[in-house]
């Protein structure tokens, strides 16, 4: 067990699977100084450049090329930097890589791991700062994950680089510089697709992932008037419905936090399959506390308000609990 | 049935080649009485007139290299060595097509010879490529990727990409552009104010060529030497193929915007005749023998059809295979 | 009123805008010669090629461009020709023609449309017959329409071209040749973000959108145990709450009909607002009726299974009504 | 405060830019102490060595013109007009900011001098004024557009489908690449296989010309020729200015990937020197005339900054405003 950043925890986990796998490689713009967020320090001293590749300022280029290394039995890591620039490159791997094994019916599998930085609160403005797991739903060629902590960057990651299909990886900025216990080696492994329970309680059960964990908690340890079951999903796609329904079964209430507008939000998909396995069971209506449906602002106070916390979501589930109704946002009062 | 890499050796003849590309017209003429009787949905792409350049690129390679190709995808299907049956099944959906039915015309592909599953999106086969041969370099085997594109897909974002990156990298990767005049309805020089595409390569400081499509002999000199540039390890090559697609853009397409004249003209270097021809001229096949040869080739398509019609399509479960790893 | 096909309702509502409006224009690939769907077959011949704009295979560029000419001013319709295609070019929609009315705090201002054919059923294989509607949600400055008739399509394209803001048309394929009657002119337009109740119902609600219209209104029609209030939702994104939520309140039921895979679909935010604005009113969970979380396969008899059909969503809804539970879709039987 | 369009007007006379040339240097050097105050977030571009790029462009110019940049945007803005207030306090999220605060560094803009909001994504600014272009010309005014971007976003997609489609439509529109040698961290030379990047303008047939980017003079008579070429209905032009940040690619980054001695070779080119001294040749500045100059910007400057750390932040309600126009 040592303590590590979290982005020490990404460095720890690219090394350990280079280290254990000869076909493990990664690929990116300017890996090999460490990138804006020193998430891959070190890795081309140590492993060189044919292991860690700087490419040029071509993602649709080099994503392509993960995915066909990744057929062709590699292991391939490619680094986004932002999420957004998947924007000019897509195609490669929702319209391509995540269709080859369906399509080869099983003959190429695609064994790519995509990381990115993503998430608001450090002012990168309405292009550097999104999450985007929307553009990865509805495709079942993919997975999706997004860490929380410096154990589950490691054990995640790790996970996604030996699955045989794609993964996307999305390292939360605000998160690179938390520290945190990590168990390293297989012990720390965090397998995708199975949500982490944070905190027992009784009252809610409040689904979180990456940022909004933290936001989750902080919110519950900062009253006493009602206990929450914090799930950490881990994995978005695919979630893991067992966890999170034997956990509303047993509180009744279901509270999403998620960082993204309320609009086109995933805690959507929590809420409705809740609902629609445990009809009968819930004691409230399951209750989502997003960000509103903007563009992220870059002044520090907007986009502090911009992204739900742990105040407001103290506010909302107090509110749920004493009301048994869906509160409204805080943004209701302003529109026009 | 004999197996695609079988399929794949009998190329290494002059006469095995011609075969071949007698094969590959008498399969994608015959589409379209499949799609008439229903059989056929979607979109089809035929490349016939383009038979040289699929079937010199299969001679050069060799089965453990690896080919992207787009849609207009059946030459090189049946010229790497997919069977008549795997690729007029899978047009027709049924499970012995060569993606099991569930990819259709768009889709082909086959591991034992290096056949990728089929693009149909523009450009999407190049950066794929540029993976294959980064594997290879990487793994330090001699493979090489090739993949064929479309004059028009010169002007998608991927093509400038790729082409960049394989030079940087000195990838093992072969370009090929198959420049028939058109990007769907539109003439070439609509999209494209230069007229030599092979120029292309002088951004990206890489080999090129420029080959007579039509002429297999000539692609076979042109592949090869691209191919054992880049098994040397010295990088990538372009090659830009002139040739002539006979047929419209896709299924419904009456091709009513060729320049008038001109498909007369191309039809004058019909690949198939030129590489007959050759060989009548070198007393290796006589103009019987031709016959004969066209009309086994007939019989054998038209018996693959059968096959292909008698047999089933996918099972329900399929629809559920394959999708990912993880989730079964 | 004229009877015409879809496809002819996409020619005249471009036809009458181009009229109307000098600033309209066309770009895209072929649109010149009518495309593969013939939907803008005769405007070069009627407006010319400086209003009908034939490009290279350049999505990033074109669509860019038509992002750089709505904010000067023009109104721009941008074809895509299958919807998939722009995953080669997403970002010049999403993360920066949605944010200039945002961050040029309303100086630029961009009226594009974007036209593209989408959906399955007429064995165009897995690249080039999905949805993906969800590429645009989580984003304020988009909206997005699928129109289910000729009238729906004019209507709501003649407002697409009209919004002061990028909107998505997703054409779907396998209604192109269909027939209706179309009111033409002002009289027929049809504002986004309002939904059309299709039938008059009182036992479940049924929300729709484009060909599933068709296919709850086939189901419907087949039996006569129950009376649905069939929505076709015509603006997907943002979708009309007030209609939905009005109608689902006198039926007590919801059930949502969706082309694309039930992971990730867009029904969830249907059926987690439903929940959250009407607990305590409904008589059974809401439920989704969708197709199975797979790539969409070739093969004619397997396409049509995928797709939900008129039988499947009566046996659905029928075991709804009967248990008062969701139902398991056809597909978990197969499970492994 | 003078308006934006006043202040561009300023940039007419050989000494007003340089002047503008002097501010743009002490505002971004003003940008470091801003960032340690805590008043800066997330990331931040300096330009300093680049100067004499958009200065003179800004001077060819119209207002009317429209200009699309990158994330490297503080001395596009203060050239085409912005005030120090405007830029600093978007930097810093004020109200006042040029974009209300809603955008950071990476997002300056002012439609009152053609600037859009810039582009934190490479290369995305290529389609976007090649669209500005088609306005212009559907419109059958005599605007141009203007795009400006570095070496390494010579290598995205989106500069190869621009570059073809502009050159195919004959859009009046100038590519600038600032080529400053680096792209982040990487020099040009390993993610570039040729040196002179002007070359691509082969591929698209299209007018190209290298200049010296340290050289405001220079600038002008290119950007001049470009822009005159454009308006005539002539087309595009690829326009490679050679120049060097002294500064890191971002705040973070100490350049330490540099060639030894070569920021040494650039210093002694710099733009500001390089005309002041025309000017001191000139006879019509004196060293002391210069070093006041130096010094009244440096007070303008230093106000500037007490303006905007004095201003307020945007309303809450800003927030929820200008998210589209259908749905408040
Ligand atoms: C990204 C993308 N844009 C557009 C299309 C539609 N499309 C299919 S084939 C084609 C023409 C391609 O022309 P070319 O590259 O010359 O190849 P050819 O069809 O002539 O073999 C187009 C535009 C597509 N499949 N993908
Ligand atoms: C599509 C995309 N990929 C990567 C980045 C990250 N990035 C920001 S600036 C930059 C370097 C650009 O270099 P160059 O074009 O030379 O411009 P310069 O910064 O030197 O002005 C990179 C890679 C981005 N913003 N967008
Ligand atoms: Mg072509
Ligand atoms: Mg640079």
């Amino acid at each position: 067990m040592t303590v590590m950043r979290t982005r020490q925890a990404v460095i720890q986990a690219l090394s350990d699977e280079l280290e254990s796998d000869p076909t493990v490689f990664l690929m990116g713009e300017d890996i090999g100084s460490g990138g804006p967020f020193k998430a891959t320090e070190g890795l081309i001293e140590k492993f060189g450049e044919e292991r860690v590749i700087d490419t040029p300022i071509s993602e649709m280029a080099f994503l392509g090329a993960g995915v066909g290394a990744a057929a062709m039995g590699m292991r391939p890591v490619v680094e986004m930097m932002f999420i957004e620039f998947i924007g000019v490159a897509l195609d490669q791997l929702t319209t391509q890589g995540a269709f080859y094994r369906y399509l080869s019916r099983g003959a190429y599998e695609v064994p790519l791991t995509i990381r990115a930085a993503a998430g608001a609160g450090l002012g990168f403005g309405c292009q550097h700062s999104q999450i985007l797991d929307q553009w990865f739903r509805g495709n079942a060629g993919i997975s999706l994950v997004i860490p929380s902590s410096p154990q589950s960057m490691y054990g995640l990651l790790r996970s996604a680089i030996r699955s045989n299909d794609p993964v996307v990886v999305l390292e939360h900025k605000a998160l690179y510089g938390e520290r945190g216990e990590v168990v390293t080696g297989e012990a720390g492994i965090i397998p995708i697709g199975k949500a982490n329970v944070v905190s027992q309680g009784t009252d809610v059960t409040i689904v979180a992932i990456g940022s909004t964990v933290h936001t989750a908690r902080a919110a519950m340890e900062s009253q006493s008037e009602w206990s929450a079951e914090i799930i950490d999903l881990q994995t978005l796609i695919p979630w893991d419905k067992e966890t999170v329904m034997k956990s509303v079964a047993k509180t009744g209430r279901l509270v999403v936090v998620e960082e993204s507008s309320y609009s086109g939000g995933w805690g959507t998909e929590i809420s409705s399959e809740v609902v629609s396995q445990l009809w009968g069971q819930l004691k409230a209506p399951p209750h989502r506390i997003t960000s509103p449906d903007a563009p992220i602002p870059y002044a520090q106070e907007l986009e502090k308000r911009y992204l739900p916390s742990p105040e407001y979501v103290v506010s909302q589930i107090t509110a749920l609990l004493k009301t048994g109704k869906c509160p409204a946002p805080w943004w209701e009062g302003f529109k026009s | 049935m004999t197996t695609s890499l079988v399929r794949r050796q009998a190329l290494n003849t002059e006469l095995g080649r011609l075969e071949r590309m007698l094969e590959i017209r008498a399969v994608e003429e015959s589409i379209q009485t499949l799609y008439n009787d229903g059989h056929v949905r979607g979109s089809t792409h035929l490349a016939n007139g383009q038979e040289a350049v699929s079937v010199g690129i299969a001679s050069v390679l060799r089965p453990t290299d690896v080919v992207t190709c787009t849609y207009r995808g059946h030459a090189a299907a049946l010229a790497l060595g997919v069977s008549p049956e795997g690729v007029l099944g899978e047009i027709c959906g049924r499970v012995i097509g060569c993606s099991g039915g569930m990819g259709g015309s768009m889709h082909l592909m086959d591991a034992s010879v290096g056949l990728m599953p089929t693009f149909a999106i523009v450009g999407a086969g190049l950066p794929v490529a540029a993976g294959v041969a980064l594997a290879a370099k990487l793994k330090k085997n001699d493979s090489v990727a090739l993949t064929i594109f479309g004059d028009g897909s010169t002007n998608i974002g991927a093509f400038h990409e790729t082409l960049n990156m394989a030079s940087i990298f000195k990838l093992p990767i072969i370009f090929v552009i198959e420049n028939n005049l058109y990007g769907e309805y539109t003439r070439i020089n609509l999209s494209t104010p230069i007229s030599d595409l092979a120029d292309r390569a002088d951004s990206y400081a890489m080999r090129k060529e420029i080959v007579d499509g039509q002429d297999i002999d000539a692609v076979i000199k042109s592949i090869s030497a691209a191919v054992d540039f880049a098994r040397a390890g010295n990088g990538p090559s372009l090659i830009e193929a002139k040739t002539y697609r006979f047929s419209g853009h896709s299924r419904a397409d009456p091709a009513t915007y060729r320049t008038p004249g001109e498909l007369d003209e191309w039809k004058k270097r019909d690949p198939l005749d030129i590489a007959a021809a050759k060989l009548i001229k070198q007393g290796d096949l006589t103009e019987k023998d031709l016959e004969e040869l066209k009309s086994t080739i007939g019989v054998r398509v038209a018996k693959a059809i059968e096959v292909v019609l008698a047999s089933e399509g996918p099972s329900l479960d399929s629809l559920l295979q394959h999708v990912s790893a993880s989730r079964k």
